[in-house]
């Protein structure tokens, strides 16, 4: 789904979202009135890489809003390759920008700021780690890719046969790329089927500031282990099977 | 040039018509010896023919990779069916001559990396192997029997007169030149710069024919480098029980290290493990070694007294010219290296050669060929056998000999040690002891006439391993040699596999030697024991003036 | 003088803190391995590559973790992960004076890819809820393998990061940079390019880590027992620290937004002989540096 | 990989002090885990390896371990990542000398 339709589809109340060298950002009408509310959006679009200037320009944005605009709620929209692969960006300390983005997202919640990832089309390994999966709770379109890595260049990284791979993200939630699997694990709240203005308006009243992706995941069945061990050793006590 | 042919000087009558064909070739591009580097193809068209035996220059460190490019460049319709002489055999290009037609012949030492397409260029009928040589076989053979009509040769520094500077790498060079234009031979060199004055004359240029300033500088390859990050502590305890073991029990004081990591272990205890037994001054004096950085430590420490190099070693350049008492230097200040020279000292004035190896069988042949690859072994024949023309006697050679002719009526003479050292394990846990070494498949496949074993079994004194030492000088019987050999090949099958009471046996004779009864202690087999235990701290060693490659850095 | 890079995780606990203090959570003898790799045909590890507990720095409460280069390049997997953030969760329960992270690692475990990116994003989180209690996170990198990836952005998540020269600190390794790229992009076998882009001295210069120590472990050591005290007080993230780190970023793309190679921003910075630095000893570059620095100290945050 | 299962009886010491993990998972290396267990006398040992086929080695290896030790009521685990007998033999002496202190 390209930007603008995103846009309109999450705002019908009216939004001034504009697109710099990949980089969105802006303000939408979330929700009808009188109970609508203005929500201060930022993220990328046409699968940008994630480089340092783009990082920094988000965090900018999300910088400004706690400054100016105490409590509004903040929507990252996400789609990317993951980050950008350049020497540059390395030499000037990439891990630094995404870290930042990370801290000033962080910071905002805070503050008080609801914050919202939504995946309305790719995300990938470090364009998501400071970007949906720092947010409050992040959402998915259900056609969104979400993936580290494809399973061909999975397979040859770990050495495992690319189809014994498939054969093993039929079962497992781990392996495979996608959306769903995401959801299973924890790290979507919720995919957004349809009626995108509702979901956000829903998601905003709901979303919580609690880190609580592997309870989720538990749950759902897709992680079977993070929140058992996590929780014994936080508490001393022993691993319990999911 | 009308000069009159008879039946005696016919090649120098060759010779001068070749000279000929390349002066009308070049023209005025030809300014004295000089020949530009984008006329090298109408130079060798013009002073080749088919069928000539050309000598490229490949060391195990510079490669004269300019001119060897050139020749993949040449009409296969005008020069083809040359017979190409390389000691290493290292670069695609030293094969694509012969898969585009150029060359069809080939006699060689070394071919490391190109190997594997070597071979499968082989079984495709696309080059005939002469034969496989050491160093000093080839050597000696380019004075014989393959002595080259055009050596292509490599070189830091020409003059304007065509004198050549080969420096700390001079390697093959003198003795590649000398063969060829004393049998009135073309030598033509490629050159990383012409100056107006040279640090020293390497190569007179009375011997060189043409120059040409190469584009980019030659290729260099720091092949005996090895990061001190990398070795293991097992490692470690081999080093440990050679020292103990066959350094300090024979009194070693000149000696040869082969390549990789377990030699570079020594090196690296030398100035720790070996001067704590106090053997500083006592062992390990006098080396024929190419400047292994590995070795710094110890020359810092005062163990080295002297190094005799087949060539040098990247990065080692400043170290080099700081220490002259040690390093072969010129006037000038920088090494000068010479394979020929440095393989005759390694097989004649030293006591011992200690190498790692890929496959030992039970008669104690032991080579690194594996299927698949043609790989050769370079110079390390000639270091890993008796030399059994020596005469002069030392306390190593003479106490070896010894061991070997006890109770045997012969009449006395030494032995040189040549010590094969080797974790019975490779790594994929593949045994380095076997019923039957891979290089007989190899030799039916590649339709060899010999296997091609690295040192034959009759020449190794001992076998190192991490069970322990066995002496073969002190085995008596074909029996006792094969329960030695399995006394400490560890849990391989050729291990699992011996007579226990037999090699217990062996082991009260001191046939075979575990760490203990050489007085190692295992427990401090650690990587603290190596005197510099990374890269850094070799340069930290030399006082700054060792520069690694760049890809051997971590800062 | 004891090297750090040389000793495994379970082996730097010891020489970091206190002698005999620390207490492992979820200890090797739990068996508590990764649910993931068996099916991939791959070796587990009875800790999952990653130390965690508490123990005495200093005479003072610290948690920490190490996690272990060797095993799978120290990445991050679901136990893995859910060790590091339980550890730091218990960190604010229990009121800690501070978090010691050693930290190696090549970022998501690609073997467990999808349970892994979200343990990482996990892991971030929970440092910056230690950091909201207002306890210091000290982050040290100096093994082997690096700091990159996700663990890369969650070791600047800390408030300080110690390095030593040898240690790494990036998102993308150069191999990948490589592959994806081309070879003109990123040389991964000039180790000396990688070291001078990614490595602790650059990171130093240019305010990415805040103390550079020599590869020791009493020098890192030292180092997190001064860092302890100097964050004591403002372990949390402010508006005028991030205010002042985003100044700082954007500062930084203006001076050497157009550097080829960090040689060019040393040179940038003043540094006399830029070549030089590469083997200059820790003392005699800290001192050297001193003056050149981009920023001291407002990387902090 | 492979799991090994191996029970040495007749052992006569027992194993002071706590679990102690020696060794890391890494290429060529293994990790051993080591620990006191009531076992009736035995030492038993399970390796998970992942260079199959080669459990005579092991066995050969393991015996050659208890005969230098004769330990009795432990349990020793191995993670191992093709590590060469003279790998595991060093490891397996360490992580009895983590715990016991010192050389048999």
């Amino acid at each position: 789904m390209d930007w603008q339709t995103l846009a309109n589809g999450l705002f019908p109340g009216g939004h001034d979202i504009v697109e710099n060298g990949n980089f969105l950002s802006g303000r939408g009408r979330a929700g009808a009135d009188p109970d609508a509310q203005t929500v201060a959006v930022i993220g990328t679009t046409e699968h940008a890489p994630i480089g340092i200037e783009i990082a920094l320009a988000q965090a900018q944005a999300v910088l400004r809003t706690v400054r100016e605009h105490p409590g509004r709620p903040i929507l990252i929209l996400v789609d990317t390759q993951g980050q950008r692969l350049r020497h540059r960006d390395e030499m000037l300390g990439i891990n630094s920008y995404m870290a930042h983005l990370g801290k000033c997202i962080d910071f905002a919640r805070r503050q008080g700021h609801k914050v919202l990832g939504l995946v309305y089309d790719q995300a990938l390994s470090g364009g998501f780690i400071t970007s949906g999966l720092i947010a409050d709770a992040c959402f998915a379109l259900p056609q969104a890719t979400i993936r580290v890595m494809g399973l061909p260049a999975m397979a040859r990284i770990t050495k495992v046969p690319e189809e014994r791979l498939t054969e093993l993200a039929r079962e497992n939630p781990v392996f495979a790329p996608g959306a769903a699997n995401y959801l299973r694990m924890g790290g979507l709240q919720a995919l957004w089927e349809s009626e995108l203005a509702a979901a956000l308006v829903e998601a905003l009243a709901n979303v919580e500031a609690i880190d609580r992706r592997m309870l989720l995941g538990q749950e759902r069945g897709g992680r079977h282990m993070a929140q058992a061990v996590a929780q014994a050793v936080r508490t001393g006590g022993d691993v319990r099977p999911a | 040039m009308a000069e009159s042919e008879n039946r005696w000087n016919r090649q120098q009558a060759n010779r001068n018509a070749r000279l000929a064909r390349a002066a009308g070739a070049l023209g005025a591009a030809l300014q004295g010896k000089r020949v530009p580097a984008d006329r090298i193809a109408d130079l060798l068209h013009a002073v080749l023919e088919p069928g000539d035996r050309v000598c490229l220059e490949g060391n195990n460190q510079k490669q004269a990779d300019f001119l060897g490019k050139a020749l993949t460049q040449l009409d296969p319709a005008r020069i083809h069916d040359l017979h190409m002489l390389l000691s290493v055999l290292s670069l695609p290009e030293h094969l694509d001559v012969f898969e585009k037609g150029i060359a069809a012949r080939l006699d060689f030492s070394f071919s490391g990396p190109q190997a594997g397409r070597l071979a499968k260029l082989a079984a495709a009928g696309q080059l005939n192997i002469g034969a496989i040589h050491t160093y000093l076989e080839l050597f000696g053979r380019y004075f014989v029997d393959l002595t080259p009509r055009v050596a292509l040769v490599a070189a830091e520094m020409a003059d304007r007169e065509g004198n050549l500077y080969t420096g700390p790498n001079t390697e093959d060079t003198p003795a590649i030149v000398e063969a060829t234009v004393f049998k009135s031979g073309i030598v033509i060199a490629q050159v990383n710069q012409i100056v107006d004055e040279l640090p020293r004359v390497d190569i007179p240029a009375g011997w060189v024919e043409f120059v040409v300033q190469s584009p980019t500088p030659y290729y260099i390859e720091p092949l005996f480098t090895r990061d001190p990050a990398q070795i293991s502590e097992i490692q470690v305890l081999m080093a440990m029980m050679a020292i103990k073991g066959i350094y300090a029990e024979y009194q070693v004081e000149r000696l040869n290290h082969g390549i990789g990591f377990d030699t570079a272990a020594i090196e690296l205890i030398l100035p720790t493990y070996a001067a704590s037994l106090g053997l500083k001054g006592k062992i390990a004096r006098h080396w024929a070694l190419n400047p292994h950085p590995a070795l710094i430590p110890a020359i810092e420490a005062g163990f080295v007294e002297s190094v005799h190099s087949f060539g040098s070693e990247l990065g080692m350049e400043n170290y080099i010219r700081a220490r002259p008492d040690v390093f072969f230097t010129g006037p000038d200040g920088s090494m000068r290296s010479n394979r020929a020279f440095s393989q005759a000292a390694g097989h004649y004035a030293c006591d011992m050669f200690i190498g790692s190896t890929l496959q030992i069988d039970l008669q104690g042949n032991s080579s690194t060929a594996t299927l698949g690859r043609i790989s050769g072994f370079g110079g390390a024949p000639n270091m890993g056998s008796d030399a059994r023309g020596r005469r002069h006697t030392s306390p190593a050679w003479l106490k070896a000999g010894r061991q070997a002719r006890e109770g045997r009526n012969l009449v006395p003479r030494g032995q040189k040690l040549v010590v094969q050292m080797v974790e019975t394990f490779r790594e994929h846990m593949a045994p380095a002891f076997v019923e039957r070494l891979d290089a007989w498949q190899l030799a039916e496949q590649a339709n060899m006439a010999i296997p091609p074993v690295m040192i034959y079994g009759e020449d190794v004194t001992h076998i190192l391993t991490e069970e322990g030492i066995a002496n073969l000088l002190l085995c008596r019987t074909e029996e006792e040699r094969e329960q030695a050999i399995r006394g400490v090949a560890g849990y391989t099958p050729v291990g699992m596999a011996r007579d226990k009471r037999m090699v217990e046996n062996l082991r009260d004779r001191g046939i075979v030697q575990r760490p203990e009864d050489l007085g190692v202690d295992k427990r401090l087999a650690t990587r603290d024991l190596l005197a510099e235990k990374n890269m850094k701290g070799l340069v930290r060693a030399s006082g700054g003036l060792y520069e690694p490659p760049k890809r051997f850095r971590n800062w | 003088m004891s090297s750090y890079l040389e000793l495994s995780a379970r082996q730097r606990i010891p020489h970091i803190f206190d002698a005999g203090s620390f207490e492992e959570f979820l200890p090797p003898g739990a068996r508590i391995v990764s649910p993931h790799l068996a099916q991939l045909d791959a070796p587990v590890s009875f800790d999952d590559g990653v130390v965690v507990g508490r123990g005495l720095l200093d005479d003072q409460v610290v948690f920490g973790a190490a996690q272990e280069g060797g095993f799978m390049g120290g990445a991050v997997g679901e136990v893995h992960g859910a060790k590091l953030v339980g550890m730091l969760r218990r960190a604010v329960d229990e009121g800690a004076y501070a978090v010691l992270l050693l930290l190696e690692s090549g970022g998501v475990r690609l073997h467990e890819a999808n349970a892994g990116l979200i343990a990482v994003s996990e892991v971030m989180r929970a440092i910056l809820d230690v950091r909201a209690a207002g306890i210091p996170v000290i982050v040290a990198v100096g093994g082997a393998n690096g700091c990159f990836g996700g663990m890369g952005i969650a070791a600047r998540c800390a408030n300080t990061v110690i390095m030593s020269e040898e240690g790494r600190l990036a998102m993308s390794g150069p191999e990948v940079i490589e592959t994806a790229n081309g070879v003109e992009e990123f040389d991964s076998k000039d180790r000396a390019l990688v070291w001078r882009t990614t490595g602790g001295k650059h990171r130093y210069l240019l305010g990415d880590c805040q103390v550079l120590v020599a590869d020791d472990t009493d020098a890192l050591r030292a180092a997190a027992i001064a860092a302890m005290a100097n964050v004591r007080d403002g372990a949390a993230l402010t508006l005028e620290g991030l205010q002042a780190e985003q100044a700082m970023l954007e500062q930084r793309i203006r001076d050497f937004g157009d550097a080829a190679d960090p040689l060019d921003v040393w040179r940038r910075l003043g540094v006399p002989e830029p070549a030089a630095v590469p083997m200059l000893e820790a003392d005699a570059f800290l001192a050297m540096a001193a003056q050149y620095r981009a920023g001291p100290g407002i990387g902090e945050n | 990989m492979e799991t090994l299962h191996f029970r040495f009886d007749a052992g006569s010491r027992p194993l002071p002090g706590a679990p102690q993990l020696v060794g890391v998972v890494s290429s060529g290396n293994l990790e051993v885990l080591i620990e006191p267990a009531a076992l009736n006398g035995g030492c038993e040992i399970e390796v998970r390896t992942a260079a199959n086929g080669f459990g005579a080695t092991w066995e050969a290896v393991m015996r050659d371990f208890h005969a230098r030790w004769q330990l009795m009521d432990t349990r020793i685990c191995i993670n191992d990542m093709g590590a060469t007998p003279a790998v595991v033999s060093l490891r397996l002496d360490q992580a009895v000398e983590s715990v016991t202190g010192g050389p048999p």
